[in-house]
């Protein structure tokens, strides 16, 4: 039973790291643009697509396509926000909400044409597992953690010791004053969605690699990828990998007492409960 | 070279006009106060200068430049700073951080400059790795002052400089305040305090209802019957 | 009418209303005044049940009403009015008017779709109601204007109009004048006066034009830094000089309404060493 | 196509784009009228169907029931079913934001999807439940115009509600909510209570249309729901139509289910080998679709001016 646990508090880690790097994206576009981004879910998996044409079509190894399925997600990113969500920010949050969920629709559409509706695998075979007693570990697991911690350390490194990285923080403390200091906002929004957007595709880079390509892959995992954004104060970044890491931990270790396919009513609950007693996240997040 | 001029300005937010053909002037190295009632337009008046109001007539130069139409961000480029009265520190960065993001459009060598803001505000110094939001709010004033003092404006806008502080903290801001004035730079700032803020600056607007009433020299003003019973009414 | 007893309120460490005791009297035009700060908006919050004091009781018509919600407190006729105005700006006058009256049928679903006929009629009063009310106001001619179209005066006289649509016992007005031109505010004086003084209705009203307080309200409370400074007549109040200087500010120590301290107003600040932090330094640019 | 078949090929398509119409008029209490994000229309569809489905087919060894109730019990148990979901999540969400409601409905309707699928001795899982009567079979006859009159009798129906409860007090109510809540509460109304029952009564349309679907095609199962795209779709008839605006919600729905019937012919046209990319096609273009409305015309085809005349 210990190391059944064990064996779950891992895949738990697993999970939890790719939710860290979807939700991050979302926290920080919510702290500077104000509004839940619907579509990230299925940036995530154009990013995962990006890499499996370099992987299946060029031959390379994932490792080697995900810098470039980064650059182009997080291109596809900005495209979508200068022709799109830049004319309705005026407009209202809710707005580009909506906007966003069909944006959602349209780049699965997408993905679904140039891919196919069917499975794929970055990889095929079984991949050789580590054993250490009792316990599994297969080799992907573990660079998805570690890439998971190089690149949230990257990002704090980003946020903490760039000019831009500040911009992005201060923007999202106050817009106003960031305005009256003259930093250019429409820049910083830029690289907000370069930056979403690249973790959005090593999330679902990830993702393929854990378990398979699919249009709906990332529209699946949606809903724990806010729930986890919220659980962390929805706009706080670093609330994000704690949201991720306790919502997947929670929806693996659930599968001991409940059917595995309700992991994510797991994630709802969580959400749902966090809503009712602490509305603003476990770290305080923007009003 | 006068270094701002107000001339006829009328404005406000949406659409109500709060500001009725105000016309107001600081020299180079001038401190100048505005005060009045509550409700009489003097943040407007403020804020327009640093075109976060819609203008509908009259004009802004800054040394001559017409700057009526332009953004804050590139007001800001000309050499005005600005520090709001209330949320005026990014409250979840740190002080140096604060005082970086004041910085932003600067592209040379900050260091020297927050060297100077540290020695100016030890207390900044000491709390450099704090986050603005821990902080009382009289190190927030500090705080405020020092980001809109890293561009090394020519011209700097104070909202309310003391408002909600306690009265040995007000002192020392118009202390402060006094103190970056000598060295050159030019003072424009609203005031509640409006006795202590008379007797520290060069000229005074007294301003009711949107419009000019009185502008004299600060003792003037202060020695002025009327000024005291512009507040109250009658 | 309203006893304030000891009311508190801070935010974060700010002491935004500070042990208040005031009464408002029945029948009466009570005008609070106070330099920015002083905690007045605040208080009316409190008062009108959308922000729950800290400490104190509120006493409406001998009843303690502390902390009951808004809708509660509108019930027992007591309402307020804001100093932007919250008019529904993309609904006509008669229609923000129409929200008004408390439990209309028509409210409740069902009643909508099966006593049609009845909901009808009672919006037919309603709707008399409001003509009486928008003539009361002389706001007639705009009746079928978008609210949003309105002037700040309009908006702030369509303010006045909702709390005469329920009979109101008690009316918070949060700055009636601001922003309104002469005419118009001449306009709203005369339905503040007519309406305490042909309908009872009593008023505390929050004002900077101390014109208009003088013309309408007796008396007068003064508020600085969260705390009652003094009340009395208009004319008491502008010969009082402790008011003069909560005004212009200065001559502050030893007033007793300084006891906030700076470390009221963020937490963490070590407060202790506050203000010793005397710098010689002269700034260089 | 011979005229017999066109004929039939239009009852068909009337009684489908009829039932979005509901839907869409379900949407427009919660979004139109109150500005709430419902992304789990499906869900409240799909709860609607299963309810009455299985309130009126025979009894079955393969799922709960059947009851074999009358099919106007079906639908009554079919909005019931929908509003007591929608109050679950109501309660826990009327306070907040409205992008937590939009986030929770998703969660909501997920789960709802997992169960239909899972939960085996309910819904007899993917195999579904068939045989579910049509309208007033035994009365009737099964002639599809018979549906057809029963959705447009319904679409009526829905359309009488949700006008009649748009231009009553309570109508006014909502509409004053959405401008300034806290005007509204100043004037002494409950929002939360307002906003729950109009979460309540959007979500039961919703459940009536589920109810309407499962007889009008007689067989459901939850692939027969395509979860998202029919949330999807219903929102874009919304906005296309009018958001706030009844007749812009039923034009709206007629008018894009046309469309996307038009586009059904890229399927055909590009043969059965490309079905699935003709499929994510005719997706894409009506994403796209809603970005240009959203861009060009947030208003919709007919604006929810009837605001100033209001409750006339």
């Amino acid at each position: 039973m210990a190391t059944d646990l064990l064996q779950l508090a891992i895949y738990g880690v697993v999970s939890g790291s790719i939710l860290t790097l979807g939700a991050i994206g979302v926290s920080l576009i919510y702290g500077i643009l104000r509004f839940a981004h619907f579509a990230h879910g299925d940036l995530m998996a154009v990013g995962a697509y990006f890499a499996f044409s370099l992987v299946a079509g060029l031959g390379f190894p994932l490792w080697a396509s995900a810098p470039f399925a980064v650059a182009g997600t997080a291109l596809v990113a900005v495209a979508i926000d200068q022709t799109v969500y830049r004319r309705l920010r005026r407009v209202s949050p809710i707005i580009l909400l909506i906007s966003s969920f069909g944006i959602a629709i349209a780049l699965r559409s997408v993905v679904q044409l140039i891919w196919g509706p069917h499975n794929q695998v970055y990889a095929s075979g079984i991949q050789l597992p580590w054993r250490v007693g009792d316990i599994v570990i297969k080799p992907d697991h573990v660079w998805i953690v570690l890439g998971a911690i190089v690149l949230v350390t990257a990002l704090h490194l980003f946020l903490t010791r760039t000019k831009m990285g500040k911009a992005m923080r201060a923007m999202s403390d106050n817009m106003d004053l960031a305005l009256v200091s003259g930093i250019p906002s429409e820049r910083v929004i830029v690289v907000t969605w370069a930056v979403g957007g690249g973790m959005a595709a090593v999330a679902g880079i990830f993702l393929g690699m854990d378990t398979r390509l699919h249009p709906v892959m990332g529209w699946s995992l949606l809903l724990p990828v806010f729930a986890a954004a919220i659980l962390g104060g929805i706009g706080r970044p670093y609330g994000a990998i704690a949201g991720g890491m306790v919502i997947g931990l929670a929806m693996e270790m659930s599968t001991v007492v409940i059917d595995p396919t309700y992991k994510p009513a797991v994630a709802f609950a969580l959400m749902v409960l966090m809503l009712i007693v602490r509305p603003q996240g476990l770290f305080k997040g923007n009003p | 070279m006068t270094l701002l001029a107000i001339e006829g300005l009328t404005g406000g937010y949406g659409g109500a006009d709060i500001l009725h053909g105000v016309d107001l002037r600081v020299e180079p190295g001038e401190m100048v106060v505005i005060i009045g009632p509550n409700g009489a337009g003097k943040s407007t008046l403020m804020k327009a200068a640093f075109g976060l109001v819609k203008i509908r007539e009259g004009a802004v130069l800054f040394e001559r430049r017409d700057i009526t139409a332009l953004r804050p961000d590139q007001i800001v480029r000309q050499g005005i700073s600005y520090v709001p009265q209330e949320q005026n520190v990014f409250p979840s960065m740190t002080v140096e951080e604060n005082l970086e993001m004041g910085a932003f459009i600067r592209n040379d060598d900050i260091r020297p400059q927050m060297d100077r803001i540290y020695t100016f505000f030890p207390r900044l110094a000491e709390r450099r790795d704090q986050v603005a939001g821990s902080m009382s709010g009289g190190e927030r004033q500090m705080l405020a002052m020092g980001r809109a003092l890293m561009l090394e404006p020519k011209l700097l806008l104070l909202d309310e400089p003391t408002a909600g502080l306690s009265p040995i903290f007000i002192d020392q801001t118009f202390e402060r305040i006094r103190k970056i004035n000598e060295a050159g730079i030019g003072i424009l700032m609203v005031e509640q305090n409006a006795k202590q803020a008379l007797a520290v600056c060069d000229r005074g607007y007294v301003l009711t209802m949107g419009r000019n009433r009185v502008d004299d020299t600060g003792p003037n003003l202060l020695a002025n019957k009327d000024v005291a019973e512009m507040f109250l009414g009658g | 009418m309203i006893q304030i007893e000891g009311v508190s309120k801070a935010f974060g460490g700010l002491r935004a209303v500070d042990s208040v005791h005031f009464t408002v009297a029945t029948g009466g035009i009570t005008g609070l005044i106070g330099p920015n700060g002083a905690g007045k908006t605040t208080l009316f919050s409190i008062l009108a049940g959308f922000l729950h004091p800290d400490e104190g009781r509120v006493i409406l018509d001998g009843e303690d009403v502390t902390g009951l919600p808004p809708h509660k407190l509108f019930h027992r006729g007591l309402v307020r009015t804001f100093q932007i105005p919250k008019e529904f700006s993309r609904m006509t006058v008669r229609d923000n008017l129409m929200i008004v009256p408390p439990g209309q049928s028509g409210e409740v679903l069902a009643n909508a779709w099966f006593r049609w006929g009845a909901v009808r009629r009672e919006d037919t009063r309603v709707r008399a109601k409001v003509d009486e009310v928008l003539e009361f106001l002389n706001l007639t001619h705009v009746a079928d204007e978008l609210a949003g179209n309105l002037s700040g005066g309009q908006k702030k006289l369509l303010e006045l109009g909702r709390t005469m649509m329920i009979d109101a016992k008690v009316v918070l007005l949060d700055e009636p004048g601001a922003g309104v031109n002469r005419t118009l505010l001449n306009n709203i004086r005369d339905a503040i006066r007519r309406l305490n003084q042909d309908r009872g209705y009593t008023f505390c009203l929050i004002e900077h034009d101390m014109d208009l307080i003088a013309q309408l309200c007796d008396p007068v409370v003064v508020m600085a830094q969260g705390q009652v400074l003094t009340q009395g007549s208009m004319d008491e109040i502008r010969a009082n000089t402790e008011v003069q200087d909560a005004y212009l500010g200065g001559g502050v120590s030893g007033r007793g309404v300084s006891a906030m301290t700076d470390d009221d107003i963020g937490k963490g600040g070590n407060g202790a060493t506050d203000g010793a932090d005397e710098t010689d330094e002269e700034w260089r640019p | 196509m011979e005229l017999g078949g066109l004929l039939t090929y239009g009852v068909f398509f009337l009684t489908q784009a009829g039932i979005y119409a509901v839907l869409a008029l379900g949407l427009n209490v919660q979004y139109g009228l109150t500005g709430q994000i419902n992304i789990g229309v499906a869900g409240f569809f799909a709860v609607g169907a299963y309810t009455s489905a299985i309130l009126t087919t025979a009894t079955s060894s393969a799922h709960l029931g059947g009851f074999d109730l009358p099919f106007l019990v079906g639908i009554a148990g079919a909005m019931a079913a929908s509003a007591i979901v929608a109050v679950g999540i109501g309660w826990v969400t009327m306070r907040l934001r409205s992008d937590y409601l939009a986030i929770a409905t998703i969660g909501i309707a997920e789960i709802i999807r997992l169960a239909f699928k899972n939960e085996e001795w309910l819904t007899n899982g993917v195999r579904g439940i068939p045989g579910i009567p049509r309208p007033f079979v035994e009365t009737l006859g099964a002639d599809p115009l018979i549906s057809l009159g029963v959705v447009l009798g319904f679409i009526l129906l829905g359309y009488w509600m949700v006008e009649r409860a748009r231009r009553s007090p309570w109508g006014r109510v909502l509409r004053a909510i959405r401008e300034n809540e806290d005007g509204v509460m100043a004037a002494g109304k409950n929002v939360a209570r307002f906003r729950l029952q109009a979460f309540v009564f959007g979500s039961s349309l919703m459940g009536m249309a589920g109810g309407l679907y499962a007889h009008f095609l007689g067989f459901i199962s939850p692939e027969a729901f395509m979860p998202l795209y029919g949330t999807f779709l219903v929102w874009v008839m919304l906005i296309a139509g009018g958001a706030g605006n009844n007749r812009g919600a039923v034009l709206g729905a007629f008018a894009i289910w046309m469309l996307w019937s038009a586009t059904d012919s890229l399927t055909r046209e590009l043969g059965a080998e490309y079905a699935t990319q003709a499929g994510a096609l005719r997706v894409l273009l009506i994403g796209v679709l809603l970005q240009v409305i959203l861009i060009a015309r947030p208003q919709g085809i007919l604006p929810e001016h009837g605001r100033r005349k209001g409750s006339r």
